[in-house]
């Protein structure tokens, strides 16, 4: 597999811009002070990469204490706290800003043409929301943690446990309004900020995406923030909504915080598939296979998105009519995915195809997110979730869905952007080779769940019955190389801070706006308004831009 | 949806021409600001919504569920200071719509008297459902606080309960009443927080409306408070007849 | 999704205060309308009543304080999403508790 | 540490001997479920295999080598609409059948033996009509549907029987069932598989199944004298409720025999059957639904009886119907300990004989 896009200029004579959103200012203050969206960007991208690994320190130590049926390397009551830890950090300062506040933050205002978001003050706020949030939630986890599962199923939560869950309740709240912020900005921004000539179909599909995502984030949040009042009310004045002593449905607290998480999951898919479809178009230098279906069903996920919540609770006690109802609007809401994944499967034919690293985590994304939303629709049929629920089967599917498809879509995109974002390579060799190991290893780790789930291993168990342990071993030896594949990044990513090789604006050849302006960009994105006046991923255009340059300057 | 940017080439020019100091660097023209910024204000109201829907869901479920304890504790509202909040919310929603109309018509006194009317109309508010509050605190119909169940019991004994004829409830349904009073804490207080939030940028509005800030053309500030204090009203006004009215003829 | 400029959107709409008035005094007399009609005994549809006044002094709210009336497309299709999202959380969990009654699953 | 690989290998050994894919199929019902979820995974595979081709034939024949230059393609409605119905058929079938199986194992037969189970932080308690109880195990006859009447007394629990693929949440307050019909003896894991605070993981036990004759030889030998009906007879005394619900003309309350299993009209004009939820909670909270022609006088009793003296209670309730009693003997009375036959009411109490009420 060689490189074959990458027309890195003349080494020799290549240098950085001296005037970039970097360098524009020094010093501390002026990045914590900063209103210029990428470097949002990249302060988010630093804290949400702290979590991951911090979350990821958590699975690890899940991995170590399931690799014996007993459990011995910690108590029960340490392993609850861990895996709750491991699933709050990951959703909520991992996963959800992931894409969004990173590259989304990044990206689209200048894929659409504008200087910035459009409340740059609001965008700043939502960081710090997110980092007072992050320090409110360590700080809950090193006085004691919190052990009520990342989903605070009440009366649990609220009666039966004395850990921190006011002070992670309050955390999750905080963050909740980052994520709101963020959304917020991006739909202001998507509507208001667009290059003339920019219209809603001449948007890149990464865009699109992040308007769904940024819909679910505005109008689901705020319910799940009201749980969470509602949970520390509970704890703290024991009002009773929730608690069925006083006459409180627990179940009410369910459908609340569902209400939210499951159009959470799809927050936490659909800007990795943002990041899919252009990868997938700029690698394989094909537009996009019918644009607006792909447009279209993310736009359909989002509302549909809000239909499901239910199927999370089919054997909790609410009412079988529900049950029917919310199954058959989850298998509704599975089709739009189906149409993404043949869409990006035929954007390759008759196109043009090299494996460059981006290209490599996409190709992975589409077989790992395939098997993980197939196995979402074991679930969303009611009677086989009588049998798999509440065992390591939705332990595979999720992580399935979040790791091999969200968390592989982030590094697809880190990859892609890195050169616009710092103006360097990547080293392309050791990026594929770490693309590979993470495959292999995530396959390790997550398959053989998905048969002890199926042989009826619950999750949440510190132990578990010896015949279940091979399968066990397996996914902790998966764990590690993982573990490896997600460290090499970090490292490699960082040495070429300095080191890479100078990327020049358009590495790619892609047609995307942000592209068309100089790596790192301007702190104003563009030296002047740019004008969109071509579809997007046009690659016809963008051979017609070059050689009219070549013209002009030879 | 009709609100792409497609900016002219002369609107471009405008912009550039003259820029007004209150004008974002990141902005081409003003309209795209105001328009950027009211519609923020208005996604900002949608989640406000789904943050109330999520009480409102538990006030209906918990309402149907135990209606006899529901219908006996609203009894315990006193109707008239809750129309009497209504008509001073009205009032205030009233004042600030002509807040936002002295500031679009560059009134800088009118805006002021508006705005102050406004702020105090707010107290007004709290100070009325301060007076509601001591109330509950008094007959102990604070949830989680020495919860008394006397005026369900016997509500013979108590002039409020006494006054609509009320039975007796049996015992585990005069708990449930303590469901409805924690409902109505918590979304009278979550409005009476809202409230607090728009009276003390009220305050900061009046400082900066005296010296002229609204008056100059540059109004966006107004309209968008003007939506938040329409909205904290609009509450009020599904609140009211939730919490003290329908039960009334019982 | 038109793609065309509409300056008279960008115009600001100034709302006269006739209207502001008449808004206000429409809220005023439902206002007594409804607390009146609340001492009336009408069963299921005292609730009824109350509601629907409630939700026309919203709408008159939302249409003229608001000015929604006179806004874009957009504020009018934002407000209809805020509504509808809040129905669909409100509805199907209601749904869900009324079927419950229904059988004994 | 350094003993784990040897027997590592020993597991693995024998991991690979009996691999097996899915749990016994210990139940009527499982062999359904796993037809429906292998049907799901063949079309998992099939989409996955299309998904697989797809990309692997296009990345090789369209490789930047072999194919230099891209051909742009708008796309194609044909294609669209065949990728929109085609899955969209498929979960569609997936759904509707899922539904069928779903319906049947929680609609339990009306011939069904019913045992209460109580879930508590961290043990399981089940119940036998006769009396016999068992912690964190169920002891069950094959070829005969057993009903599961769940509840818990503290926070959500789940009770699961992977080898009969069925599970069910055990709600504080509420009663929930679940059926099955066990198919092989055996003995097969019982799991609490909603998180359920510390001890969760230990929360597990054992599903015995046995032939007829083993479970009536069980049944006597783990008796504990007195039926789960007689234990509600005597608290239904002891907590007085027989002041008020008796036979006397004079008698406050309804007349409580043939009550199970009746259409109720209430106060507010709607009907309820009452069934073991009705009867729960016209135990608790009373004032909840108030039968038409009653006053609401009946004291709650929330906080004065566990959930294992509810169950009781609605056991005896429930055997105060005659006509339950005639149908349910038809079936069960051979495996019922000789007491349960004759658990009828006693005494003060001697309800039943001619007051068909409502
Ligand atoms: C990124 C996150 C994410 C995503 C995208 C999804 C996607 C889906 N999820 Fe998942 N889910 C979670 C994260 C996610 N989920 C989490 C975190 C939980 C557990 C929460 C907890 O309890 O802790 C969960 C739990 C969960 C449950 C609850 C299980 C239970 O508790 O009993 C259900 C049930 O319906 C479900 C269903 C689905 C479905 C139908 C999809 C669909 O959207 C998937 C659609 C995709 C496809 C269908 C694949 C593409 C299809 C093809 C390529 C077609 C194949 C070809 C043919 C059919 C011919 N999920
Ligand atoms: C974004 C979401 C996300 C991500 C990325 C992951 C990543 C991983 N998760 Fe997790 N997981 C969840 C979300 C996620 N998880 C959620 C929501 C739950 C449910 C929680 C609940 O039940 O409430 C869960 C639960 C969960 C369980 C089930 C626990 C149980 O039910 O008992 C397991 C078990 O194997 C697991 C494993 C892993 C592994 C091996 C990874 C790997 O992919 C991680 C690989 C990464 C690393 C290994 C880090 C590399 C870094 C280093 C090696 C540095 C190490 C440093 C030190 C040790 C100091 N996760
Ligand atoms: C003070 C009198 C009184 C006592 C003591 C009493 N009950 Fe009742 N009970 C009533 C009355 C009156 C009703 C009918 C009104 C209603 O539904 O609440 C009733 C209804 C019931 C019902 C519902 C049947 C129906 O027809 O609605 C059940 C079951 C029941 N009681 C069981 C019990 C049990 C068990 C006890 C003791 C633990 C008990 N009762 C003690 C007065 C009493
Ligand atoms: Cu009980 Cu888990
Ligand atoms: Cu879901």
């Amino acid at each position: 597999m060689s490189t074959t896009i990458v027309t890195l200029p003349d080494q020799s004579t290549a240098r950085i811009p001296k005037m970039n959103y970097l360098s524009k200012e020094n010093g501390l203050l002026s990045w914590l002070l900063t209103g210029d969206h990428k470097r949002i960007a990249i302060l988010y991208l630093i804290s949400i990469s702290f979590f991951f690994f911090i979350g990821g320190a958590l699975a690890g130590l899940i991995r170590l204490e399931l690799l014996t049926p007993q459990s011995d390397l910690m108590a029960t009551d340490t392993y609850n706290k861990i895996f709750s830890m491991h699933g709050i950090i990951m959703i909520f300062f991992f996963l959800v800003p992931s894409v969004p506040a990173t590259l989304g933050n990044f990206l689209i205002p200048m894929m659409l043409g504008a200087k910035d978001l459009a409340l740059p003050k609001v965008n700043l706020l939502s960081w710090y929301l997110y980092i007072a949030a992050g320090i409110l939630a360590l700080y809950a986890m090193i006085t004691g943690g919190v052990d009520t599962g990342w989903t605070f199923t009440t009366p649990l939560s609220t009666h039966y446990v004395n850990t921190n869950v006011i002070t992670t309740g309050m955390a999750i709240f905080i963050a909740g309004f980052s994520s709101i912020f963020t959304g917020l900005n991006f739909i202001v921004t998507i509507h208001k900020m667009r290059a003339p000539g920019m219209t809603w179909f001449r948007m890149p599909l990464f865009v699109w995406a992040h308007y769904a995502t940024s819909i679910l984030m505005v109008l689901g949040t705020p319910v799940l923030a009201i749980a969470l009042v509602l949970v520390v009310l509970e704890r703290t004045v024991g009002i009773g909504v929730f608690d069925p002593a006083k006459g409180g449905d627990p179940l009410l607290f369910q459908h609340l915080f569902w209400f939210y998480s499951h159009p959470a999951v799809y927050i936490m898919i659909l800007p990795g598939m943002g990041v899919i479809s252009e990868v997938i178009s700029t690698f394989s230098r094909k537009r996009v296979f019918g644009y607006t279906a792909v447009a279209f069903s993310s736009v359909a996920i989002a509302v549909f998105g809000f239909f499901v919540w239910a199927h999370h609770m089919f054997i909790m006690g609410i009412s079988n009519y529900s049950v029917l109802i919310f199954s058959l609007l989850t298998m509704l809401v599975a089709v739009p995915s189906a149409i993404k994944i043949f869409n990006w499967a035929f954007t390759l034919y008759k196109g043009s195809i090299t494996f460059e690293t981006p290209m490599l985590y996409a190709f992975g994304f589409m077989g790992l997110f395939t098997i993980g939303g197939m196995t979402g629709i074991f679930l969303g049929t009611s009677g086989v979730d009588i049998h798999l629920t509440e065992t390591y089967f939705i332990v595979a599917h999720f992580h399935f869905v979040m790791v091999g498809g969200m968390l592989m879509a982030f590094l697809a995109g880190v990859h892609f952007w890195w050169p616009k974002m710092t103006g360097r390579m990547y080293p392309e060799k050791i990026s594929q080779l770490a693309a590979l190991v993470t495959f292999i290893g995530f396959n390790l780790t997550f398959f053989p769940q998905f048969i002890l789930g199926t042989l009826g291993m619950p999750r949440r168990y510190a132990s578990y019955p010896p015949e279940f342990q091979v399968l066990n071993v397996f996914s902790t030896a998966g764990a590690t190389i993982l573990g490896i594949g997600y460290l090499l990044p970090v490292l490699y990513l960082t040495w070429s801070l300095k080191y890479g090789e100078i990327a020049g604006n358009n590495p790619w050849q892609a047609t995307g706006l942000e592209w068309q302006t100089q790596s790192p960009p301007l702190t104003e994105n563009f030296v002047e308004l740019p004008i969109m006046d071509h579809e997007a991923y046009d690659y016809e255009w963008l051979e017609r831009q070059k050689e009219k340059e070549v013209a002009s300057v030879g | 949806m009709s609100d792409s940017p497609v900016l002219t080439q002369d609107a471009l020019e405008a912009a550039h021409h003259a820029h007004p100091p209150y004008q974002r660097h990141h902005f081409e023209t003003m309209d795209q600001q105001n328009d950027a910024t009211n519609f923020a204000m208005w996604l900002f109201l949608l989640t406000e919504i789904m943050f109330f829907g999520g009480l409102f869901t538990a006030y209906l479920i918990l309402r149907n569920w135990y209606y006899p304890a529901f219908v006996a504790a609203s009894h315990q509202l006193n109707v008239y200071w809750g129309s009497l909040n209504t008509l001073v919310l009205i009032s205030s929603s009233f004042t600030m719509a002509m807040g936002v109309w002295c500031a679009e018509t560059r009134r800088k006194s009118g805006l002021v008297l508006c705005l102050t009317l406004t702020f105090l109309l707010g107290l007004v508010f709290l100070g009325i459902k301060t007076i509601e509050y001591s109330e509950k605190i008094e007959k102990h119909h604070v949830p989680g606080f020495h919860y008394s169940l006397q005026s369900f019991l016997n509500p013979a004994s108590d002039p409020a309960a006494a006054q609509y004829g009320d039975k007796p409830l049996a015992l585990d349904m005069a708990r449930k009443t303590e469901l409805y009073f924690f409902l109505y804490f918590a979304m009278t207080g979550m409005h009476a927080l809202h409230m607090i939030i728009g009276i003390a940028i009220l305050g900061f509005m009046i400082f900066r409306a005296r010296a002229g800030a609204y008056t100059t053309g540059h109004v966006t500030f107004v309209e968008n408070f003007g939506l938040y204090w329409h909205f904290v009203d609009i509450i009020w006004i599904f609140l009211f007849p939730l919490l003290y009215l329908i039960s009334r003829h019982q | 999704m038109s793609e065309q400029a509409h300056h008279d959107e960008h115009e600001h709409h100034i709302v006269s205060p006739k209207v502001y008035v008449v808004i206000f005094l429409a809220l005023l007399a439902l206002t007594s309308l409804t607390v009146g009609a609340s001492f009336i005994e009408m069963g299921i549809f005292n609730p009824i009543i109350a509601l629907g006044i409630a939700v026309i002094k919203a709408v008159l709210v939302v249409l003229f304080f608001m000015h929604v009336k006179y806004s874009t497309k957009l504020t009018k299709l934002t407000v209809g999403a805020g509504v509808f999202t809040f129905f669909i959380l409100i509805g199907m969990t209601l749904a869900d508790y009324f079927t419950r009654a229904w059988g004994r699953w | 540490m350094s003993d784990i690989s040897p027997v590592l290998w020993q597991f693995l050994v024998k991991w690979l001997t009996n691999f097996a894919l899915f749990p016994p199929e210990a139940s009527r019902i499982a062999p359904q479920m796993d037809a429906l979820y292998f049907f799901i995974v063949l079309v998992s595979l099939v989409g996955l295999t299309i998904v697989i081709l797809l990309v692997t034939s296009f990345s090789i024949l369209y490789s930047k080598k072999r194919h230099p230059v891209a051909v742009q393609i708008e796309g194609s409605t044909l294609l669209e609409a065949t990728w929109t119905i085609i899955p969209l058929g498929l979960f569609l079938v997936m759904f509707v059948w899922g539904a069928l199986i779903y319906f049947r194992v929680y609609t339990p037969p009306a011939n069904a033996m019913n045992i209460y189970v109580v879930g508590k932080q961290w043990m399981w308690k089940a119940e036998h009509p006769g009396g016999q109880h068992e912690i964190n195990a169920l002891h069950v006859p094959i070829n005969r549907p057993i009903q599961l009447t769940l509840i818990s007394q503290d926070v959500f629990h789940s009770f699961s029987i992977p080898a009969f693929r069925v599970k069910r949440e055990a709600i504080p307050g509420r009663y929930t069932s679940v059926w099955f019909e066990a198919t092989t003896p055996g003995t097969y894991h019982l799991f609490c598989t909603q998180y359920c605070g510390t001890e969760h993981s230990h929360m597990i036990g054992e599903v015995v199944a046995m032939s007829p004759d083993d479970y009536k030889k069980w049944l006597a030998s783990s008796t504990s004298g007195s039926s789960l009906a007689q234990n509600g007879e005597r608290l239904f005394a002891s907590l007085s409720c027989n002041a008020c619900h008796n036979t006397r003309p004079d008698a406050r309350g309804p007349s409580l025999a043939n009550v199970y299993g009746s259409k109720l009209r209430l106060s507010t004009g709607q009907t309820i059957t009452a069934d073991d939820a009705y009867i729960r909670e016209a135990i608790l909270s009373p004032s909840q639904h108030i039968t038409q022609g009653y006053a609401p006088i009946m004291p709650t009793y929330q906080g004065q009886i566990s959930e294992d003296g509810v169950i009781a209670l609605v056991e005896y309730i429930k055997n105060l119907n005659s006509d339950y009693r005639v149908q349910q003997t038809t079936t069960t009375t051979d495996l019922l300990p000789e007491s349960e036959g004759k658990a009828a009411p006693a005494g003060q109490t001697s309800a039943g004989k001619g007051m068909v009420n409502q």
